[in-house]
């Protein structure tokens, strides 16, 4: 990966376009179809209605009730809303965050040794614990969740970048820059990032990914995104006491969340080929 | 060879600072009071202060964290605040489950992953190759626990192969031991294994493009023999590597995994103590997978010496 | 060897009687520990550990000696100087032995098993004292065990009970064996009371926090004996022999609601009174228990209902679900929509879901109110702070007590309106600390029963808290077992295992 | 006629699953056994394509081959498999490559690589197959050769490597070697001693050699015949003399000229002759004489057509309608 | 020294620390000019430091010790404005034209970076001088909205001077600029270069292990071996009469340009040692055919021999006992 970006922009040809690339895309843009319009037409899905508890998938409840009577539909729906946002504001946070820390430690020498240390140490703690209690510290809620996802994943972010950036910086165009008389926070900005641009992206989608898995691994637990915020983690969870009576709670978001992931992971899969020179620039 | 050991020692003093500060940190900033919790339902302030007082909860943070910190250095994880069993001796009585789990995990995904992905590697391209990478793909992108119920509804409940839930030690043999921790190495060798075999098809193909792959052909040898002899130790570095970074995730899906399954180990230990603010067991059990992390990748640097002869001076 | 494994809900964390009220610990301290009285099946006290008992006319100077052949499991006799030790110890933290402590003259032993009493005035609860079911219980340990301060770790766990320890792994199990030494009394056992008969060599007590799982495992036979089976599962359980299954245990717990007294709008007593209607239990006990009408009962009485305090009186504000008189009410309080901050745990799925029910109800009856999600241990230490809601202070929250505490107004803990030191809530009402007194210091049944009534009426009126329903839990057992008693708490003595 | 030891007619390789990218184009050329054939042109004419063709080292694949012939000291390696290719590799004929960095495996010892190669094609003892591994160890000269044995390729510089490379090459004695660009990565000193190496075994085992290079001083230094290649296609070929001295095909003759030379005892000229423009794609060759639009000499008919083969000499040929004397080669003064 | 020297270099030394206790000498006290208008050649074996020498020059890089005068200016002091200024004065053409170039940045924007960074007239000036510098290197305008990856090797090496001859620099240093080019392709990148030198009266450093291209280009020859300069002189005079055995031995090495030539002798024997573990002495002596015993103990000066050829070797300088002995 780790000059991966250093490739020709708009040099892509059709044959990224393959056919589990094209069902990716499918189930993305369905899926943020959902997220978008889902919760308009079919509300949250939050309305209580104790009469009709854990009845099984039928004409009025298509993907059947949970135990407080939600239509598992209209919480499927628009949980997609919630696992997006989960996912997308994650990716960002941490591509935001680690990715400055990841350049700052790359470019300088002074910052690489202290980041990198804090890096080291974060990292040495298990991802989702950290999570937990960061959810216990923070409080539940959405901001707080996403928090807790997205600070174990900055240091594997910024450390990746980091060597990104180091192995840019060692590029002659970058000497080339220096010697053309230009200012280091120039060339950070207009050689150096736009460079690792393409490393961060393929990072972000792992990022998404993960983070619609962590949020569902943090409800299991029961630290997840709160109740009233339907998102396919907690939906799921909210199944596991049932899931031997009332299969189609975990099932159906269940699907759903993983159909998430794997349309991220393959886009992601694909943007790296694509990004890796290795594999598209075998020859000069 | 033996400064390069004692650096990489010496380079992992940092770390475990910042593991702890930020332990400890995270615990004594946000709210919820391990007196509260331990005084129960229908206790009053005062009994709940006193608590307080005898956890020494009532100092100020930084001679806590002064404490706190020289108690670690002389190994004293402390006492669990609701037991009162020191914590090394509760990390103890749960360090097996989730020790032979990981182990038994990492064996089995090893086992499964290598073999799959080099040859993927070798079949590159074919459908058979494709297969194996959405499958790896997959592999990552289902939840954990919803793997982990799906096989204990067939292997468990239909099939009766194996329990339901819980664990048996060692103590009460080894078959029986194994037999309890199936299920829950399965679910978890799915991510594992999805992880590593990714990693072992693709360094696979760059190694099997590389120019001395041509020069063992060039020789004569055979494809076995190129894969076997030539290829296999080459993608020893990078598997090793990310096994070692993936390790994390494993003890986070330990974590799950252990809940699924109802496992008595480090995982579950440290979630409740989470959840309850068991400082004491919290900080312990942290700093303790933080060790192991920390060991696990100095054992994947110097593993590099066995695959790659450049490291060894 | 028999061995009885039982999950039971919740986890030993600690274990000290009098540290905290924790419920699965009480219930393993029953088996380990003995105690001078205990309660039957009617609810009356009986002698345990002690033989013979004999009140003076006054009604102030109590004589009493122990059974004999009482030994604890170390093989030391059990003495006067125990038992003392450990009266003094629990008088100290009791809320019911602090009564009987402001009144003692003086406790004294008479020789090795016989020691008095000795009150400044007739105290009818001196007896119920000594054998309270719940709270905090009076068992009875070794003089050394006893003199520790309350909050410093015991140094052991020996008992004089049927059973003694074996193995604990706090989060893993908990682990009695049968005690061979132990005298059990001759009558046949009823609740607490009477012979408490070891009948299998080991008791393991397994923590399995999944609900589903557990159940699981029963079916499985990897465990003998469950409690807290999930409602929606029991159905899975009525096609299968090996499984017998009811409610259990008896008087089962009630959920309640919990005001803040001290902050606004909360201390508006109107404001409260409209929280009250705008809730009715039928729709909590719905949501938790599904169909099983059988394992609820809409209660209204804060002092459960089949338990002897029960009525009615007062209740008719949170029995139907008045939205619109509740809105009437806010309006007439002059409410302005401040929020209500309630301090939702979701960590634990009882709590989310009640809780997402309670919004619900509140939102249709006109309230604004704060979800503040959190976890249980937040729960915990924030439900202390009665300050401001912008210094960390909450208005509402909600809590489940079981029957053994809320059926005596001594042991519930909402009724004292001890203001200050009143439970989380702080109500403070004098007409009610008069109530409580007065059931106190009752000399009879009837006395008392009368001045529940007078304590339900004057709670009610003020709020304290609102009681919304009464129900069960299930458990489930392999058809295996027999002897099980019934009891409000968790009663593992006198099961026996068949192979 | 006698059959010449390697003969190849008519070879053309493209690539993809459809053959979308023809990369060599028809060529043609034998080799005497004992003799030196230097392959020249700028990278990307598909001179190693061409020689990989002869080892059978392309993927089946992805890979179409044909040819009209191509015989190997009577072996025809057009109908070999891949076990049969496995054979003959090492045996009669082996390979070394450009960059002696990469072309030997990292993670294992010199000698088991060169021991390989013995075990791979002879029953010998292990005792036997080191004694060999040392015999050619010392023969490239490699100082020091049982402590070598026992080395990584790290441990060795560049100038050893290649040696090590040669010695695996040589060890079962092969009647053909190909070498690809065997000292374009290595120093112009280090270069000096492997051509020389180079040519004193190839006295002593009397083994052909395909030398594949781009630099038209190592062609004088140790080619007999060269063939020269543009964009996939031979454009001529002949003896080592008639290329330097009576080159007729437009690119040869640039390539010649455009070659910054040392002349010992001359001031250099300040100004190189260049040849124009820059090598075409594959996936867009011109009509008619690919070199045609660099050509300084080209007519009009050169746009158009491909042009013929022509010899301008016995043994000379070159793929040019305008040959010698339709324009001045641009001559350097050759001082003998 | 004599003012129109544009170059001057005295003892420059910078060893690179790779763990432990160990450096890489690869610039091991180099003492070098150039005066205007010249090209100096530096030629030597791969690693000897030819371009850890240049980076030190170019400001890139901060020398251990020893002093590098450029123009007239202490280059080891100079920082922030001081050196941003000088740079403007110092250009360098990079070895590998592609990755010398951002790949991101179109040729357009390549080119003007020199200008944006000294503000150098208006932007639309600018535009201007970055089409006229296209149009100079042989690249027309429509290049100009180009990328790299859509030129070739030789147009992007264009594209690098044209970069490098922006600013108008006295100094142009030129690491390998052709090595990897085609060989069709150097003969016009070299032509373009000299042609620019002379028409802005340049200095040139030229970097090469290729002494056809020296031979051909440059007035004045430097051989460098391991961190040291070893010989230096007019080409002419060090191609036709080396004074150093390494010198005689490098360019009997090189290739004979005619099959007519073919060498005879067996060539130079031996690699370069490490420049980690210097050997004490002269750092030839393992491969000189005619080492003497003094070699081993003393570091041979760069100095005029008695034809005023400017040599480091006892042979052409015998050793006097008084020397000094030698360090590092
Ligand atoms: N396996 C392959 N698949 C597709 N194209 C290939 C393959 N191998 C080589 N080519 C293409 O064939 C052409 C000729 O390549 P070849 O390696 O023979 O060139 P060359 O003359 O050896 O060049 P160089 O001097 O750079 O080594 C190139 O354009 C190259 O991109
Ligand atoms: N940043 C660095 N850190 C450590 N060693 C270095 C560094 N840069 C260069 N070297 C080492 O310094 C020595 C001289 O390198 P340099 O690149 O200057 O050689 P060169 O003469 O330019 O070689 P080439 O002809 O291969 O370009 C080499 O041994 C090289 O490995
Ligand atoms: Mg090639
Ligand atoms: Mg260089």
């Amino acid at each position: 990966m780790s000059v991966a970006s250093i490739t020709a922009p708009g040099k892509r040809g059709p044959e990224w376009l393959t056919i589990p690339v094209c069902i990716s895309l499918f189930f993305l843009l369905m899926i943020l179809g959902m997220a978008v319009f889902g919760p308009m037409i079919l509300g949250n899905g939050n309305e209580l209605n104790p009469m009709m508890r854990l009845k099984p998938p039928s004409a009025e409840a298509w993907f059947g009730t949970d135990n407080l009577g939600r239509d598992i539909f209209a919480r499927t729906v628009s949980g997609a809303r919630n696992s997006v946002i989960v996912g997308v504001t994650t990716a960002a946070l941490v591509l935001l965050v680690g990715g400055a820390l990841g350049v700052i430690a790359g470019y300088f020498h002074w910052a690489d040794m202290v980041l990198m240390r804090v890096a080291d140490g974060l990292m040495a703690i298990p991802g989702i614990l950290l999570a937990i209690a960061l959810v216990s510290l923070l409080g539940g809620g959405l901001v707080t969740v996403i928090i807790a996802i997205a600070v174990p994943e900055i240091p594997r972010t910024a450390r990746l970048l980091r060597s990104v950036v180091l192995s840019i910086r060692e590029l002659p165009f970058v000497m080339a820059s220096v010697s053309v008389g230009s200012a280091t926070h120039k060339i950070i900005l207009q050689h150096i990032v736009p460079n690792a641009i393409g490393a961060l992206m393929v990072q972000a989608t792992y990022v998404c990914a993960a983070a619609v898995l962590s949020e569902a691994a943090l409800s299991f637990l029961g630290v997840g995104t709160p109740p009233d915020v339907p998102s396919w983690g907690n939906v799921v969870a909210s199944g596991k006491d049932y899931f031997r009576l009332a299969p189609w709670i975990i099932a159906f978001p269940g699907i759903m969340l993983s159909i998430l992931v794997l349309s991220i992971n393959i886009l992601g899969d694909q943007l790296r080929d694509q990004l890796d020179p290795r594999l598209t620039k075998r020859r000069p | 060879m033996n400064s390069f050991v004692f650096k990489r020692l010496l380079s992992v003093v940092p770390v475990v600072l910042v593991v702890l500060v930020t332990v400890f940190l995270l615990l004594h900033i946000g709210p919820g009071d391990p007196a509260a919790m331990i005084a129960g339902e229908n206790a009053t302030r005062e009994q709940i202060e006193e608590i307080r007082q005898r956890l020494m909860l009532d100092r100020p943070l930084l001679e806590q964290l002064w404490l706190y910190l020289g108690n670690v250095a002389s190994l004293n994880f402390g006492e669990s605040v609701y037991s009162g069993f020191p914590v090394m001796s509760l990390i103890l009585q749960r360090v097996e489950p989730t020790a032979i789990l990981a182990i038994y995990t990492m064996v089995l995904s090893i086992l499964i992953s290598i073999p799959m992905g080099v040859w993927a590697a070798w079949r590159a391209g074919t459908t058979l190759d494709r297969a194996l990478v959405i499958a790896s793909v997959i592999g990552f992108s289902v939840p954990v626990f919803v793997i982990g119920y799906a096989l204990v509804e067939i292997f468990a409940l239909r099939l009766r192969w194996f329990p339901v839930q819980g664990y048996k030690s060692l103590a009460d043999g080894f078959l029986a031991c194994i037999r309890s921790l199936t299920l829950p190495a399965i679910t978890l060798a799915f991510l594992f294994s999805a992880l590593v075999a990714r990693i072992a098809r693709a360094t696979m193909l760059e190694v099997l493009s590389e120019d001395y792959i041509r020069t063992a052909r060039a020789k004569g040898a055979r494809n076995r023999r190129v894969l076997i002899v030539h290829a296999l130790k080459n993608i020893g570095v990078p598997v090793v590597t990310v096994i070692g970074t993936s390790f994390a995730a494993l003890l986070g899906g330990v974590v799950i995994t252990e809940s699924v399954f109802n496992i008595p180990g480090m995982g579950r230990l440290t979630v409740d103590a989470i959840l309850t603010r068991d400082y004491p067991v919290v900080q312990g059990v942290l700093i303790s997978f933080s060790f192991v992390l920390i060991a696990i990748n100095l054992l994947v640097d110097l593993s590099y010496a066995l695959f790659d002869p450049r490291v060894r001076q | 060897e028999s061995v009885l494994k039982i999950r039971d809900v919740g986890d030993i964390q600690q274990m000290d009687p009098l540290l905290s009220t924790n419920y699965p610990m009480r219930d393993m301290s029953y088996l380990i520990w003995d105690t001078l009285f205990a309660v039957d099946a009617n609810f009356e006290v009986q002698p345990q550990m002690v033989g013979d008992y004999s009140v003076s006319d006054d009604g102030k100077t109590y004589e009493f000696t122990l059974r004999d052949g009482l030994m604890f499991h170390d093989g030391a006799a059990v003495t006067t100087a125990d038992v003392i030790a450990s009266i003094e110890r629990w008088m100290s933290k009791d809320s019911l032995g602090l009564q009987i402590k402001k009144r003692l003259d003086k406790i004294e032993a008479i020789d090795d098993t016989s020691w008095r009493i000795v009150l400044t005035e007739p105290f009818g609860q001196l007896l119920n004292g000594l054998g309270r079911m719940t709270a905090y219980p009076l068992f009875i340990m070794p003089e050394r065990l006893a003199k520790t301060p309350i909050g410093e770790k015991l140094p052991d766990l020996t008992g004089s009970g049927p059973f003694k320890l074996a193995d604990w792994q706090p989060g893993v199990v908990f682990a009695v064996e049968k005690f061979d030494d132990y005298a059990p009394r001759d009558e046949p056992p009823s609740n607490l009371a009477g012979g408490k008969l070891a009948k299998v060599d080991r008791i393991e007590r397994l923590t399995i926090p999944d609900g589903m799982s557990a159940l699981n495992a029963l079916l499985a036979g990897e465990i003998d004996m469950l409690t807290g089976v999930p409602y929606d599962a029991i159905a899975l359980l009525d096609g299968d022999d090996s499984i017998e299954y009811g409610p259990r245990p008896m008087l089962g717990q009630s959920v309640q609601i919990v005001l803040n007294h001290t902050q606004p709008p909360l201390d508006n007593i109107k404001v409260r009174q409209a929280v009250q209607l705008a809730l009715s239990q039928e729709a909590f006990m719905l949501t938790l228990l599904g169909d099983h009408d059988e394992l609820y009962e809409i209660c209204p009485s804060i002092f459960m209902c089949g338990a002897p305090y029960a009525t009615d009186v007062n209740s008719e504000r949170y029995m139907t679900e008045d939205y619109e008189g509740a809105k009437a009410l806010l309006k007439e309080a002059g409410y302005d929509g401040t929020p209500i901050t309630f301090l939702h745990p979701t960590d634990q799925q009882f709590q989310r879901d009640m809780g997402i029910v309670l919004i619900d109800k509140l939102q249709k009856g006109g309230f604004v109110v704060d979800d503040r999600q959190i976890d249980l241990a937040t729960m915990f230490s924030r439900r202390n702070n009665n300050g401001p809601v912008a210094e960390g202070g909450w208005n509402m929250f909600l809590t489940a007590f079981g029957g053994d505490a809320m059926m005596d107004p001594l042991t519930n803990p909402y009724v004292t309106g001890a203001c200050e030191n009143a439970f989380v809530g702080w109500p403070c009402d004098e007409e009610l600390q008069a109530n409580w007194n007065e059931f106190l210091l009752a000399g009879d049944a009837e006395a008392r029963k009368a001045a529940a009534v007078k304590i339900q009426d004057r709670s009610n009126e003020i709020v304290t808290f609102v009681p919304m329903g009464q129900y069960s839990g299930v458990s489930a057992w392999s058809s295996k077992l027999d002897g099980l008693i019934q009891s409000p708490l968790q009663v593992y003595w006198n099961i026996e295992k068949s192979e | 006629m006698t059959q010449p030891f390697l003969s190849v007619r008519n070879l053309s390789v493209s690539f993809g699953a459809n053959g979308e990218a023809k990369v060599v184009n028809g060529v043609s050329f034998d080799l005497e056994a004992g003799k030196t054939l230097c392959l020249v042109g700028e990278s990307g004419s598909g001179k190693s394509v061409t020689a990989t063709s002869l080892m059978g080292l392309h993927p089946a694949k992805t890979t179409r081959i044909t040819a009209d012939r191509m015989e190997l000291d009577g072996i025809d390696l057009l109908s070999c498999d891949e076990a049969r290719f496995a054979e003959l590799r090492g045996t009669k004929m082996a390979m070394i490559f450009q960059d002696p960095m990469s072309s030997l495996n990292p993670a294992l010892t010199i000698g088991f690589q060169l021991r390989e190669a013995v075990f791979l094609h002879e029953n010998l003892s292990r005792a036997d197959q080191d004694a060999r591994v040392l015999e050619v160890l010392q023969r490239v000269r490699i100082p020091d050769p049982e402590r070598r044995m026992t080395s990584y390729p790290h441990e060795l510089s560049g100038g050893m490597r290649q040696r090590v490379m040669i010695a695996m090459a040589l060890i079962c004695r092969p009647k053909l070697l190909i070498a690809d660009e065997p000292t374009t990565a290595l120093d112009v000193t280090v270069q000096a001693q492997i051509l020389w190496l180079l040519g004193e075994l190839q006295r002593e085992f009397g083994t052909a050699i395909i030398f594949i290079t781009h630099d038209l001083g190592v062609v004088a230094e140790i080619g007999d015949d060269v063939a020269v290649m543009y964009a996939g296609s031979l454009v001529e070929k002949g003896s080592v003399f008639d290329i330097f001295d009576r080159a007729s095909h437009g690119y040869t003759a640039g390539l010649l000229s455009a070659t910054a030379e040392f002349h010992p005892g001359q001031t250099a000229s300040k100004r190189l002759v260049e040849i124009p423009g820059s090598l075409p794609q594959f996936s867009n060759l011109p009509q008619g004489c690919n070199f045609a639009d660099r050509c300084a000499f080209a007519a009009p008919s050169c746009l158009d057509r491909t042009p013929d083969w022509r010899e301008v000499a016995p043994g000379h040929v070159t793929s040019c309608d305008q040959p010698v004397g339709a324009f001045d080669a641009p001559k350097k003064e050759t001082a003998r | 020294m004599s003012r129109d020297m544009v170059m001057q270099t005295r003892d420059l030394v910078r060893h690179f620390p790779i763990g432990g206790k160990q450096k890489v000498h690869a610039v091991n006290g180099v003492s070098m000019e150039i005066a205007a208008g010249e090209t100096l050649a530096l030629v030597g074996e791969s690693g000897c430091g030819k371009s850890s020498f240049a980076r030190l020059i170019m400001g890139l890089d901060r020398p251990d010790s020893g002093s590098a005068r450029l123009l007239g200016q202490e280059l080891t002091q100079l920082r922030g404005a001081g050196l941003h200024a000088h740079r403007k004065a110092v250009q360098m053409i990079f070895q590998d034209p592609t990755s010398s170039l951002d790949p991101r940045w179109t040729a357009e924007a390549i080119v003007r970076e020199p200008l944006d960074n000294y503000k150098v007239g208006t932007p639309d000036e600018r535009r201007a001088r970055v089409l006229d510098l296209l149009d100079r290197v042989g690249l027309g305008a429509h290049y100009a909205e180009r990328y790299p990856h859509e030129m070739s090797g030789g147009q992007r090496q264009r594209l690098g001077i044209a970069r490098a001859l922006a600013l108008e620099p006295r100094l142009l240093v030129a690491d390998e600029p052709v090595s990897a080019l085609d060989v069709s392709i150097r003969a016009q990148v070299l032509n373009l270069l000299c042609d620019l030198r002379d028409e802005m009266n340049l200095s040139l450093l030229f970097i090469s292990h290729d002494i056809g291209v020296v031979s051909h280009v440059s007035d004045r020859v430097a051989v460098m071996y391991l961190g040291r300069v070893i010989e230096t002189g007019k080409t002419f005079d060090v191609l036709n009469n080396p004074k150093h055995p390494y010198t005689s031995g490098l360019l009997e090495a090189v290739p004979r340009p005619h099959p007519s030539q073919r060498r005879e002798r067996a060539p130079l024997d031996g690699d370069p040692p490490s420049p980690i573990h210097l050997p004490q002495g002269c750092a030839f002596r393992d491969r000189c055919p005619v080492a003497m015993e003094v070699c081993g103990r003393f570091t041979p000066a760069l100095k005029p021999d008695a034809e005023g050829r400017i040599v480091a070797c006892h042979h052409a300088n015998p050793v006097k006992p008084e020397l000094e002995p030698t360090h590092v």
